[in-house]
């Protein structure tokens, strides 16, 4: 092969791979234009068919128009490819993590307890023991619904959303208890200081970011190269063959759960030490929810994973530009990415508008998602 | 007087043809290019709460100085604040408002860094070295509470009345009950006071689940049958809660704004509400930073400055005889003096959760 | 006996042609059936049988062609008309709901109501009582089918199908997993039909079977009919040369067996189903390295477990099994594989492939962790896909590569694919559980002559299988199980038809009424 | 009595459950109404489910329906002023209601769309309701709350003679499920009429194949497609309910966000509840008590030794204790809930089974 067709091929299979998504994104934002056109008289008083120029516009500068846009981009997709990747995985398996928002509360927590009882040790100390903190916290909260579903059969899907809850008042009674700081007014701990992740990369990139994307090549090694994530995605799509093929299903559930659990976790660690320093009790957040919304846009591929996370990431970043510039209410962002995600599962629709083909069996990434939250649960 | 409503208790009163003061229009006293931006606390913009009034001060503010409309961005989750007020300083604004104390670590950090941008911290405290273009905005919800709680201890038939709070680890929720509870005592010593909080941990259900609290203070009011006064402190989920107190027929006190105006559909049943200015300071600190006035950093607001008080009684007016309002006005006068501690002889928030009583 | 051939159609299709991606199921078909007739379909795994059915009965659209009922053209887009047209099916896989009672199963989709809303049980399972009985069929309306043997359960498919006062009743493969005793009873009941004015389509890959029930055999191969027989004009080797295009050898020759020390050793176990009943009791046997063992028996009469404990699958409460005198009863399949058990599983699809996982992955199901395939925790893809190109080349597993998922493949090249991963490597012990269900002639062969390659290397084979005649064929040894006893042990050149049918109808060698007393003594 | 409470430990246990017996009728009714809507919730996702359609956007669903109806009933309020009838049922109300159904029905057809036609992943197309609801609601009430018109009021409790309702025994139970308001009374109607029909009616036997296995269904001339679709959206009205119950019955305004996880709940109730809808009644209720026992310990906790050893406790023991009441119930008692087989499996007609 010479270089030209090389570079031929891989233009059309990248030009297959992202063909349908360009066009899906392409169609919901003119959706989202549309929405923004008729509400645009409770907006602004008056009908504005510009608006959604104007806020794309704004979105877009925010986003990716300097340097610090872009970083913030990126920093926002690092704990959305972590956590994506804690639900994603959990796909692979056969089992569907709602609780990925727990799994980050207590990694954050767990780190943020170690990052404060290493607050005088140096950073190179601290650092790498408060992430390991973090991803242990995280793993706990996995292992725990994978090992009520492995021994008692109670399904990941209930126990997931309980632990979630569970996971607030852990964080609480922690932070307004043992964990609150000495010299603050409100219920949160000290700064942490060794543990804080060092920023590398323009105002905010902090060495989270290089974690996420080591996560990602590491994830896809984990699954499709390792005899590990062989196990983990036969145990998804074919519980009973896995265990007529000598492995164990229920080790392999409680496993995939705890490195889910470990992923969030970790990702709650890296937001905490990396963009906000001290933990509160009420420290909120909607990443481990919007993180199944980016497995899902990345149909559980840990690349795809990725781009989920940097679109999400993306709106996130040039939401405030959004609200500054169009006067948007910051729900829009929301109604973006329902739409986005609304178009590209609605692909074959798209596929008949713009006569693009199939490119072969790629639905069965996914095919087991569902499938394993219903009959053909693991025994 | 108004006429009673006939459900449960029976203390509610008809509206009747009562109408919250409506605030004069905003005349503009000139043009000014000052940009303003609000950064808001995690939530949205219509909470009828810190945000949406510390917003209203800031569109307030640049009508009266003739300024552009402000902006805001919604804080969605606690690792945005900096990025957020981010935006706006690479936007070139000139003045940005934060909201809520949980952002004041970012509010500082931004403070320090952008020496020619003004920023205002609506419930925040410099407690280091204040940075002289970051103003905090501090209130004294136990002045407020205080106020209620002389309100409540008064017109209470049967000496019980309660103080409902959204969670018991956040400071001003616990200042205003505290302040309540107080100001019960000082009326009337042998009145029960209980004071609870719907959560420890998720707020959530704190301040955003106003069916939660109805349930909450259906449970509350089924299991304390006695009690014919209520003050909720629990943004909309308190909103439930005056619910709950209309269906029980009894008593309800509103907080930080005037309730009555804002939650018309529980009015019957709100006697006044304890107020905390937000509005107006949000507007006062813009239009004194506007007109060039130099301020403290701290600035602390309550009954010295009228930035707490009591919100009108409208259908209740002659509920609140001339002797209660006489006790008001006195424990208003003498929380302005500096005179009487609305945190005594219980304290307001210390740092630890609150138990309740 | 024979209806008049001149008789007008009741039935018609005319050039159906019906297309899949990649496959012309059907290709201009027409086919004519009389009342009172039984029109036997032949051919290949594949050929289009089921696929000329479904378009009959509304469940694929054809492409072409045209189906006609009593000289008139109808049109036929689901179920719900051919039932309207008087067309009944019973499907090649069972189409019951296992959670429902065998009545609710019966009267799904035709409800005798009540009030309006509710379904009158009552009625129907009345109904179902009588219509059973007519057949001397004792049921029970109220069991769940899910509880039933397949025996039984085919039982309900075809009370299903009369239940609807059907004009045409299709049966595809009902006889493929019943005893041949079951398999007379049912001739004795379609004979009645046949009687009663039906237009019987029977469709079996049996060629006796078909000799024996039709009156009329059409042959399709390659989704064309190659030719139409009288049964009185034909015979098995014709019939299969007709189907496959070319001569078969139905029955492998199975040489001489020379069986060595013993491999399996099985002494007194005691296995339980999913729902914690006992179903093996005190099951004792060994295979000797270099035979063929046999266990014939009704499906579900313990085999699936008994299967289960001798593959790790499952434990044993009591007893023990040894392996080349190594205790195994309590390892598990990874232990076993690794010493040397292949196993090709009775339901394919569930246990023994990953359909969306590609062939090479599914050829390196459980050697997937060493060497060749890995090195410590990492995968090498191209020792698995340079391995299963090989495998896929020695046991002609057609397909367009190795990296296609398993579930494009048909049914007989998934068990050849399943055959080439558990019959290479070091195998001391082959258990194969139904190894050619469902399979055409040629596929068996395949299979059949593989097996006796393997005991002739010294391998030791548990072949458990309800298809008596792949017992027989193979076997040098046969043990009966009837539930969940073997309650004899035969020598497999010697024991007839006959003999082994009565044993595993009854668990006995004597007549019916004796056969009361066991079933009742039980 | 006293001294039964002074043995170790068991004086523990008689006297929680002397706790338990005197609040739990005062209780009860409060633990009823915060139920309605989780019950309701799991009856849309009883609908979808039994007919072989995850849905975990039921969530989203009630959503838009508390946004719809409560929007709706304000503004025909203002068209339609009228005074409340029985119940409190007004013209405008039941506008809100229809449209706050019609709302979740339109969501529903779209994940019917999806799940059934488009064949998608179903959880996908749950998730998309989800995030759509909770930005669409919340951008739409900001935008209206400059002009926020007033709410329409809600429907009332039907209201029976004290006598009745203060019967020694059965009062709380009158209380709690017929002195309610008519949503809450669609709630117990709908699970026993649903329980009823899914045993007994032609639509239950035919839905419970469906689920089960829709090929034999589809071949004994039952239209699976149809038949998902039309249990689909009528599922959405029940999440229509509930979502109308929370801005129209319950309360009378509508805040972004306010479902705050019930649609999850109730997703969990039923899966909990075994899929049945006595079953997700059952484990609505046990959620439901949990919340009341939290809150009873937090408002009048027991006195004596039991009271020194749960105010002993940290409060956020409570907060988490009905999430742990159903998690251990679920892995100790219940075990495994066996879903419908074909439950997250789309339908395709011309496809064999290998
Ligand atoms: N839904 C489908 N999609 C694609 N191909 C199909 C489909 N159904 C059947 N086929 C193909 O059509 C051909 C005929 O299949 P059919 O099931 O009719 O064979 P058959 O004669 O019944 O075989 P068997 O004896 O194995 O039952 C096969 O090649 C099969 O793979
Ligand atoms: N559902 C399907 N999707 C894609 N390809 C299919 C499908 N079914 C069948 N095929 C293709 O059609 C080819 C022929 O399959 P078919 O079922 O006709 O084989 P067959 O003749 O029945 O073989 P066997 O005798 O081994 O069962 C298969 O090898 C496969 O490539
Ligand atoms: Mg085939
Ligand atoms: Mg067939």
């Amino acid at each position: 092969m010479t270089a030209q067709t090389r570079v031929l091929a891989a233009w059309q299979r990248g030009r297959a791979v992202a063909l349908v998504p360009a066009l899906s994104i392409a169609v919901a934002l003119l959706i989202g234009a549309m929405i923004m056109i008729l509400s645009s008289p409770l907006v602004s008083g008056e009908f504005n068919p510009t608006l959604p120029v104007t806020a794309y516009q704004a979105m877009l500068s925010g986003a990716f128009g300097s340097f610090d846009g872009v970083v913030r981009t990126l920093v926002n997709a690092t704990p959305l490819v972590l956590a994506g990747l804690a639900v994603g995985i959990g796909f692979k398996a056969g089992l569907f993590n709602i609780g990925a928002q727990g799994q980050f509360l207590i990694g954050a927590l767990t780190a943020a307890a170690a990052g404060l009882a290493l607050n005088e040790a140096s950073p190179f100390v601290a650092i790498p023991l408060a992430l390991l903190a973090g991803m242990l916290g995280g793993l706990l909260w996995g292992f725990v619904p994978g090992a009520l579903k492995a021994y008692t059969g109670a399904h990941e899907v209930v126990v997931t959303i309980m632990l979630n809850y569970v996971a607030l008042a852990v964080l609480s009674w922690a932070i307004s208890g043992p964990l609150r700081g000495q010299n603050v007014t409100f219920a949160r701990t000290d700064d942490l200081v060794a543990a804080s992740l060092p920023i590398f990369l323009g105002r905010d990139g902090h060495i989270g970011l290089l974690i996420a994307a080591v996560s990602v090549p590491l994830a896809s090694w984990l699954l499709y190269r390792s005899t590990i994530g062989f196990e983990i995605r036969t145990t998804g799509a074919n519980p009973d063959a896995a265990r007529y093929a000598g492995m164990h299903p229920r080790n392999l559930i409680i496993f995939t759960m705890s490195l889910c659990g470990l992923l969030a976790g970790l990702a709650g660690a890296s937001q905490l030490l990396g963009e906000v320093g001290y933990m509160t009790a009420s420290f909120s957040t909607t990443v481990g929810f919007d993180a199944i919304a980016v497995a899902l846009l990345g149909r559980a591929h840990p690349v795809g994973i990725l781009f989920g996370a940097l679109l999400f990431g993306a709106m996130q970043a040039g939401s405030g530009n959004m609200q500054i510039l169009a006067g948007l209410p910051v729900q829009m962002v929301g109604v973006l990415q329902a739409t986005i995600l609304l178009v590209l599962t609605a692909e074959v629709v798209i596929r008949r508008i713009f006569r693009v083909q199939a490119s072969g069996p790629e639905l069965v990434e996914l095919a087991s998602v569902s499938a394993s939250y219903g009959g053909k649960g693991t025994g | 007087s108004s006429a009673q409503i006939d459900v449960g208790k029976g203390l509610c009163r008809v509206i009747g043809d009562n109408a919250a003061a409506t605030p004069a229009p905003i005349t503009a006293s000139g043009t000014s290019d000052l940009k303003i931006g609000v950064v808001t606390d995690v939530g949205t913009l219509d909470d009828r709460n810190f945000n949406q009034y510390s917003w209203e001060g800031a569109t307030g503010a640049a009508a009266s100085i003739g300024a552009p409309e402000p902006q805001a961005i919604v804080t969605q989750n606690e690792s945005q604040y900096a990025a957020n007020i981010q935006s706006f300083v690479d936007q070139n604004y000139d003045i940005i408002v934060t909201v809520g104390f949980a952002i004041g670590a970012a509010t500082l950090e931004a403070a320090t860094a952008n020496p020619d941008i003004h920023f205002i911290g609506v419930d925040q405290f410099q407690a280091n070295d204040p940075v002289g273009n970051y103003e905090s905005l501090i209130y004294s919800e136990a002045q407020a509470g205080y106020l209620a709680g002389i309100i409540a201890a008064s017109i209470s038939k049967s000496g019980e009345v309660a103080g409902l709070g959204g969670a018991n680890f956040i400071p001003p929720v616990v200042n205003y009950l505290r302040g309540f509870q107080n100001g019960v005592a000082s009326v009337n010593a042998d009145a029960t006071v209980h004071i609870k909080y719907v959560t420890d941990s998720d707020l959530t259900l704190a301040f955003n689940d106003p069916a939660g609290g109805k349930s909450f203070a259906d449970q509350f009011l089924a299991q304390n049958t006695d009690v014919d006064v209520l003050f909720q402190v629990a943004g909309k989920t308190g909103n439930g809660m005056l619910q709950a107190v209309e269906e029980a027929g009894i008593y309800g006190i509103g907080v930080d704004v005037d309730q009555w105006a804002s939650t018309p559909d529980s009015a019957e049943c709100i006697v006044t509400s304890a107020e905390k200015k937000l509005t107006s300071s949000v507007r006062t600190a813009i239009e004194e930073f506007a007109a060039g006035t130099v301020r403290d950093s701290n600035q602390f607001l309550g009954a010295d400055t009228e930035m707490i008080g009591l919100a009108p009684y409208y259908q209740f007016a002659d509920l609140i005889t001339s002797e209660i309002q006489g006790k008001v006005d006195t424990a208003f006068d003498a929380m302005a003096g500096g005179t009487l501690d609305p945190c005594a002889p219980n304290a307001c928030f210390t740092g630890d959760p609150d138990p309740g009583t | 006996m024979t209806p008049e051939l001149h008789s007008p159609a009741l039935l018609e299709m005319r050039g159906i042609t019906k297309r899949y991606p990649g496959v012309v199921a059907n290709d201009g078909i027409s086919l004519q059936i009389r009342a009172g007739e039984i029109h036997a379909l032949l051919g290949e795994n594949g050929a289009g049988k089921t696929t000329l059915m479904n378009v009959l009965y509304g469940l694929a659209a054809p492409d072409e062609g045209e189906i006609l009922m009593e000289g008139q053209t109808i049109k036929i887009a689901s179920p719900h008309d051919a039932i309207e047209r008087g067309i009944s099916m019973v499907h090649q896989h069972f189409m019951l709901v296992p959670v429902l009672s065998v009545a609710d199963n019966i009267l799904l989709g035709d409800e005798p109501m009540k009030n309006l809303v509710f379904v009158d049980r009552s009625v129907a399972s009345a109904r179902i009582r009588e219509l059973g009985a007519s057949f001397g069929w004792e049921i029970d309306p109220d069991r769940p089918v899910g509880q039933l043997s397949v025996g039984w359960q085919q039982r309900v498919e075809i009370l299903k199908a009369i239940y609807r006062n059907a004009k045409v009743l299709v049966l595809d493969e009902p006889t493929a997993v019943l005893t041949p005793q079951e398999t007379k009873e049912i001739f004795g009941v379609l004979r009645r039909l046949k009687a009663e004015g039906y237009a019987i389509i029977f469709i079996s890959h049996k060629l006796y079977e078909v000799l024996e029930i039709a009156d009329t055999i059409t042959v399709i191969r390659r989704g064309k009919v190659v030719g139409s027989r009288q049964p009185a004009a034909t015979n098995e080797d014709d019939l299969a040369e007709l189907m496959v295009g070319r001569e078969v050898e139905l029955t492998v020759d199975r040489g001489e067996s020379h069986p060595a020390g013993s491999m399996l050793e099985v002494e007194g176990i005691f296995v339980n189903d999913d729902r914690g009943r006992e179903v093996v009791h005190d099951v004792t046997f060994e295979v000797r390295a270099g035979e063929i063992f046999g266990i014939a028996g009704v499906a579900g009469n313990g085999q699936d477990e008994l299967v289960g404990a001798v593959t790790g699958l499952r434990r044993a409460h009591r007893g023990t099994i040894r392996l080349g005198g190594d205790d195994v009863t309590r390892a598990d399949p990874r232990r076993l594989h690794k010493m040397g058990v292949g196993f090709v599983p009775g339901d394919r699809q569930r246990f023994g492939l990953v359909l969306s996982f590609p062939l090479s992955d599914n050829l390196v199901l459980n050697d997937y962790y060493h060497p060749p395939y890995a090195r410590g925790l990492v995968r090498d893809d191209d020792a698995i896909l340079r391995g299963a190109e090989a495998a896929i080349a020695r046991y002609d597993v057609r397909t367009p590569s190795a990296t296609v998922p398993s579930q494009t493949l048909s049914g007989g090249n998934q068990q050849k694919l399943i055959v080439a991963r558990e019959f290479e490597g070091d195998v001391r012990l082959l258990v194969l559980d139904q190894p050619t269900r469902g399979l055409d002639v040629g596929s068996i062969e395949f299979i059949h002559r593989q097996a006796i390659a393997r005991r002739d290397t010294g391998v030791a084979i548990l072949l458990v299988s309800a298809e008596l005649d792949e017992v027989l064929e193979l076997s040098d040894r046969i043990g009966v199980m009837y539930r969940g006893r073997i309650v004899e042990i035969l020598d497999g050149r010697s024991a007839s038809r006959e003999e082994v049918g009565l044993l595993m109808a009854t668990g006995g060698r004597s007549s019916g009424i004796q056969q009361q007393i066991v079933e009742t003594g039980s | 009595m006293d001294a039964l409470f002074d043995i170790p430990i068991i004086g523990l246990v008689v006297q929680f459950a002397v706790y338990l017996f005197d609040q739990f009728p005062i209780v009860a009714p409060i633990i009823a109404a915060a139920a309605v809507p989780i019950v309701l919730g799991a009856l849309c996702g009883f609908m979808n489910e039994r007919s072989g359609v995850v849905n975990i956007g039921i969530e989203g669903m009630m959503l838009l329906a508390a946004f719809t109806a409560w929007w709706t009933a304000s503004l025909s309020a203002q068209l339609i002023p009228t005074g409340p009838g029985p119940l409190g049922i007004t013209p405008a109300l039941l506008i809100g209601l229809a449209c706050g159904i019609g709302a979740a029905c339109l969501a529903s057809l779209l994940h019917a769309w999806l799940s059934i036609s488009v064949r998608a992943d179903q959880i996908i197309s749950g998730t998309i309701i989800n995030i759509f609801a909770f930005g669409i609601t919340g951008y739409l009430n900001l935008l209206i709350s400059q002009q926020a018109p007033p709410a329409a009021g809600q429907f009332s409790k039907f209201l029976l003679p004290g006598s009745i309702t203060q019967l020694p025994v059965v009062g709380f139970l009158v209380k709690s499920f017929v002195s309610v308001g008519p949503i809450a009374m669609t709630m117990l109607i709908g699970v026993i009429v649903l329980q009823v029909l899914l045993f007994r009616s032609r639509w239950g036997l035919r839905t419970r194949a469906v689920g089960e296995h829709p090929r034999a269904a589809e071949t004994v001339g039952i239209d699976v497609v149809r038949l998902r679709y039309r249990n689909v959206i009528l599922g959405g009205v029940f999440a229509g309910l509930a979502g109308a119950y929370l801005t129209i019955e319950f309360g009378n305004a509508f805040q972004s966000g306010m479902t705050n996880g019930r649609g999850f709940i109730a997703l969990a109730a039923l899966i909990f509840g075994r899929w049945t809808p006595i079953g997700a009644f059952g484990a609505a209720f046990l959620f439901a008590a949990s919340v009341g026992l939290e809150r009873s310990i937090r408002i009048a906790p027991p006195t004596g030794s039991l009271g020194e050893l749960l105010t002993a406790v940290p409060g956020q023991f409570y907060g988490a204790l009905p999430y742990l009441i159903t998690i251990v119930v679920l892995a100790g008692v219940v075990g495994r809930s066996i879903p419908p087989k074909a439950v997250g499996l789309p339908y395709e007609r011309e496809k064999t089974g290998g």
